[in-house]
């Protein structure tokens, strides 16, 4: 085994519509946030590891080169590491290796993106072949639907209770937002408001959804030995694991998500959970997507397959819950797509550290992050602990 | 289909609205007004242009604006000679990394105003170390087409 | 810190295929894997090498990518350039906590646009794209600034080519195979003056895979395992405007390379090194930053002979990214024509001498913003 | 000096591609032009992949078995598109489905129509995850993946 690593700072932008500024004056505002929350300056960094979800989405390739700049590290390594929406999630694994290997003992972590600069479907449409799937592309929503639909169909699970489920995940989620400064949708909304929101692929409808946002996020990675020195309270790394399925969506079976599954299983192993559900006290799980995040409960173990609905349906998941989900009010009210997966990391680094603000889960030792990424083809899991 | 074997195509085109940020966007708005902007580092006391919302060498943010003249010295020079898709003029045409006086960096931009028709007479009027100055474009549209090339000073 | 070791390696040819990318991908990752004798079940992980839509027309392309490389059901990443990917797959044989890595990177030039237009992209939308940046055209106000600064000639220069396209002739891989003259090269029609046609790398295929494996378990592949020594990478300053293009990053970044591997004198200490010139000028210039020759003596270091095959320090044996440009893999390509070299195997672009510790390079980015340095071992 | 309100620039990025369709698409573009499905086998797993593969992406072996395959099949799932966006090759709405043809292993991505798409209870009515549906192939025929024009609910 490698050296233990720990988090010892992050960093946000506001996020949302940032029109105000460019796209290097957004990646700056998140690594100087981390910066200072680490209480560290650019010259201790030894590495930087940066990435969106694809350079379509802002029509600039190879960012590594313009944001050089921004990030402070002119005469550094900056690697850049892409896996589509999970990307967030394979930025902070390749800090932690960087970390775990020996060869640096700090590295920077940014996660960014400007969707709002570009159009999010048009660009999600070129994850697709040309030759097969492209003509039937539909976007990101479609390719949810889809799943939603199969896993329903699969385990019988009620639409109705399903919708109910899905509202409710909804309702949650946008009033854990309501305590997050960083959020980028922050309104209080109600179940009924959901079931009748306009259909954007049915059954989905809008407020089932995730925005476009503007957004970075920046995490710093430091080594056994070093992140007790520069941190009082480190949160260090458990486990962590990834997974991708076949490119072909019709080839596995959705339903299930083989690479959900074994990503959160490899986590688990590292980390040594045996029952996430009570071990863990907090997750923060990529929800772009209300049904989804149901197929992820069961995915991740936290309850049975085709049950997740009546597990919503008791508050299992809810800020008092038995295992609260997304305090941060999670992707479906934030999305900067290159830096969600990240976010979900910093956010629950934040909640072991106890420096998560309004948005705290009292007395959080043990979490969860997650991103998903393709067309539903990748999944990436993190686990963090306040303990070594 | 241009190739001997079976391929498809598959054009990629997209919209984008690219954020200028206030540095840039008063940068351009000064082109407009045929002024170019740099800022200094109040810290190296270098001045960059174009502008910039921080220094890329000591990343503190850049709050001094300067006004720059429109002359400077060419520090390199390239005449492009080949064809790309996409490319922005058509070869051939002369870009140079130019040296404006009273700054510490080099703007890229055109070198115009010349016979361009063979690279002997380029090399007549242009060399490293030539002064050059700003030529305006007639019609501004705030952006880095607003200045139109730089041409010999003398 | 663990050590890590190359047990096998498989690459393409760098002439058109007429294959899919993804079965392009497949071949070369499974001869990778069949040479070590591993199967895909027992491997530990994949890292691709591969670039986003600008160089494929794919976004986010491991998800296209990811079948062809082995990585279904595998933990993998991807990252955007080759020898980045190259290094994650180390970092994760020293972490401990994978045994085998297979690393494959790839790229189809011939199904993509002008290399120029690709690295059009590199550029900010307001500024340097709007007036024509791209590698081409910062390759050649460097290559001005060096002739200019330090007097190197033209000549020297082509000779560049003259000496990587004689090499190339003896690497059935090579994309561009001819034999060439010094006249032939400075007759050759003017791309971006001061480069002729000739001195620039062309636009081709090729898919590169390095199963990495950990000391105990390496034993099980090869006997003849290549060691990772040294890394160095830096970046430098994004506009070319706000640097000295004659005194990048490269030095910096071979620094950490050399002092992770213990060389203080890379003249006595490497025996040969793959070096990217996408623009033949600057084999030259980033041999001095690499210390072979003092600074400005490029020129007189090609006149020498020691960087010719049969020299005391083969530069380019196997024709380097002047016969052969896949554009994303390049770099992982100079890793695995230098550990050919160190086992022995490089077939007729053998060089004659023993090579022991061998150096691969790599850049990308405009005049050589981001350089890579990846010292080797037998 | 007041500061400005920042602005945004606005451009369109076309990039062209030319790709290689490799021979065992081509194969496949050729069979649906004289109205034949075809799969290949894995010789390992035994699964038959539509569109063709040509190696088994869990095997990680070439497949050499070609087989032709039904021209009806099973709704594994769907959904109805009515978001537009830019370069949307479809006309909105359409329906996107993934399909198991008759002797094959694989979802197969095509799209359900020749009804009012229009009318949301008559689409939900039409399809259904486990129904079947048919190919109706294109007059017309270039070897391109739109030559089954759509599939059809079965009565």
């Amino acid at each position: 085994m490698g050296r233990a690593v720990a988090i010892i700072g992050t960093g946000q932008t506001k996020h949302g519509n940032r029109r105000e500024v460019s796209y290097p004056e957004l990646v700056r505002e998140a690594v100087m946030a981390a910066f200072e929350d680490a209480g560290i300056t650019p010259r201790d960094i030894d590495g930087v590891v940066s990435g969106t979800m694809p350079s379509m989405m802002e029509g600039i390739s190879l960012t590594h080169l313009s944001f050089a700049d921004a990030l402070c590290q002119v005469g550094k390594p900056i690697l850049k590491v892409e896996t589509c929406g999970s990307t967030g999630q394979s930025l902070g694994h390749c800090g932690y290796y960087w970390v775990a290997s020996g060869m640096a003992d700090v590295v920077l972590v940014v996660g960014h993106e400007k969707m709002l600069e570009g159009d999010s479907q048009a660009t999600m449409t070129t994850v697709t072949d040309p030759f097969f799937h492209k003509t039937f592309a539909a976007g990101a929503p479609g390719v949810f639907t889809m799943q939603a639909m199969e896993w329903m169909y699969r385990f019988k699970v009620d639409e109705e209770k399903a919708r109910d489920a899905a509202a409710l995940i909804s309702v949650s989620n946008h009033d854990n937002a309501l305590d997050n400064p960083y959020a980028h949708i922050r309104m209080r909304i109600t179940v009924d408001d959901v079931k009748n929101a306009k259909i954007i692929t049915y059954p989905v409808r809008l407020l089932d959804v995730c925005p476009n946002s503007d957004g970075a996020c920046a995490v710093i990675f430091a080594a056994r030995g070093k992140a007790e020195k520069l941190c009082r309270k480190p949160a260090w790394i458990k486990g962590l694991g990834f997974r991708g399925d076949e490119f072909f969506y019709g080839e596995s079976d959705k339903s299930v998500w083989a690479s959900a599954t074994s990503a959160a299983k490899e986590a688990y192993d590292m980390a040594g959970i045996k029952d996430p559900l009570t071990e863990l006290d907090v997750a923060e799980i990529y929800n772009p997507f209300t049904y989804q995040e149901m197929i992820f409960y069961e995915c991740f173990g936290l309850c049975p397959r085709g049950e997740a609905p009546d597990y919503v349906l008791k508050g299992t998941f809810t800020k008092d819950g038995v295992l609260p989900c997304d305090p941060s009010g999670g992707t479906l009210c934030t999305n900067p797509i290159g830096a969600t997966g990240l976010i979900r990391l910093a956010e629950a680094a934040l909640q072991v550290t106890g420096k998560a603000g309004d948005r705290q889960v009292e007395g959080a030792k043990l979490a969860l992050s997650h991103a998903m990424g393709g067309t539903d083809q990748f999944n990436g899991v993190t686990i963090v602990g306040s303990e070594l | 289909m241009s190739k001997e074997y079976r391929t498809m195509n598959n054009d990629v085109a997209l919209p984008y609205r690219w954020s200028l940020g206030p540095v840039w966007t008063r940068f351009f708005d000064g082109l407009k007004e045929e002024t170019i902007y740099g800022t200094k580092c109040l810290k190296c006391n270098r001045v960059l242009v174009p502008a910039r919302p921080f220094c890329p060498a000591c990343y503190a943010e850049m709050e001094e604006w300067v006004e720059i003249g429109g002359q400077g010295t060419v520090q390199s020079w390239t005449v492009v000679n080949n064809s790309y898709y996409g490319q922005v003029k058509e070869p051939p045409y002369v870009m140079a990394l130019i040296r404006l006086d009273g700054t510490d960096c080099a703007l890229c931009h055109f070198i115009g105003g010349i016979d361009v028709s063979s690279i002997e007479k380029v090399r007549e009027r242009i060399q490293v170390g030539t002064r050059v100055k700003v030529k305006w474009n007639a019609e501004k549209k705030a952006s880095i087409y607003d200045i139109a090339y730089f041409e010999p000073a003398g | 810190m663990r050590r890590v070791a190359m047990a096998s390696v498989a690459q393409s040819s760098g002439i058109e295929s007429k294959d899919t990318l993804m079965d392009f991908t497949f071949w070369v990752a499974r001869e990778a894997l069949a040479k070590a004798g591993l199967s895909r079940d027992e491997l530990g992980c994949v890292i691709i090498g591969s670039s986003d839509i600008f160089h494929s027309g794919l976004s986010c392309s491991n998800s296209y990518d990811w079948d062809g490389t082995g990585a279904f059901m595998k933990d993998g990443s991807r990252a955007e350039e080759s020898i980045f990917a190259f290094i994650y797959g180390c970092m994760r044989i020293m972490s401990g906590e994978f045994d085998t890595v297979l690393v494959t990177s790839l790229v189809k030039g011939s199904e993509n646009p002008d290399n120029d237009t690709c690295t059009s992209f590199f550029a900010d939308p307001f500024y340097l794209r709007p007036v024509g940046m791209n590698e081409t055209a910062a390759a050649a106000l460097q290559m001005r600034e060096y002739m200019h600064r330090y007097g190197v000639t033209e000549e020297q220069c082509a000779r560049v080519v003259v000496k990587n396209l004689g090499n190339a002739l003896f690497n059935p891989n090579a994309h561009v195979r001819k034999r060439v003259t010094v006249g032939d090269v400075l007759a050759s029609r003017l791309v971006s003056d001061p480069l002729k046609t000739l001195e620039c790398a062309p636009k081709s295929d090729g898919v590169v895979s390095v199963l990495l494996a950990s000391e105990d378990k390496v034993k099980q592949f090869t006997d003849r395992p290549v060691w990772l020594k040294g890394y160095g990478c830096a970046v430098d300053h994004f506009y070319p405007g706000d640097r000295d293009l004659l005194n990048g990053t490269l030095t910096t970044a071979a620094a950490a390379a050399y002092k992770m591997a213990g060389i203080t004198d890379p003249q006595k200490q490497i025996d040969l090194a793959e070096v990217c010139e996408p623009y033949a000028f600057q084999e030259l210039l980033w041999c001095e930053q690499l210390g072979f020759c003092g600074q400005g003596e490029g020129g007189k270091l090609i006149d020498s002979g020691m960087t010719a095959m049969d020299g005391r320090l083969p530069v380019n044996p196997s024709g380097g990214v002047l016969a052969m440009n896949p554009y994303v893999s390049r770099g992982m390509y100079r890793i695995v024509e230098a550990a050919l070299q160190i086992r022995g195997q490089a077939g007729e672009h053998q060089v004659g001498k023993e090579v022991k510790t061998a150096l691969a390079h790599a850049t990308h980015g405009f005049a050589g913003q981001c350089h890579s340095v990846v010292i080797l071992e037998g | 000096m007041e500061k400005p309100e920042p602005r945004q620039l606005k451009a369109e990025v076309l990039v062209p591609y030319e790709v290689a369709v490799g021979r065992t698409w081509s194969k496949f573009y050729d069979a649906l032009k004289n109205e034949r499905i075809l799969g290949t086998k894995c010789g390992k797993c035994r699964r038959v992949f539509v569109p063709p593969r040509t190696f088994c992406p869990r095997c990680f072996q070439e497949m050499e078995e070609w087989v032709e395959v039904g021209q009806e099949g099973v709704v594994e799932t769907w959904v109805l598109v009515n978001m537009p966006f830019y370069g949307q090759r479809l006309e909105i709405p359409f329906v996107s489905a993934e399909i198991r043809l008759d002797g094959s292993d694989t979802g197969f991505m095509h799209r359900i129509a020749g009804f009012n798409l229009s009318d949301l209870a008559l689409v939900r009515e039409k399809v259904k995850l486990g129904s079947r549906v048919s190919a109706v192939w294109s007059e017309e025929k270039e070897g391109c993946i739109l030559d089954i024009d759509h599939f059809k609910p079965v009565q």
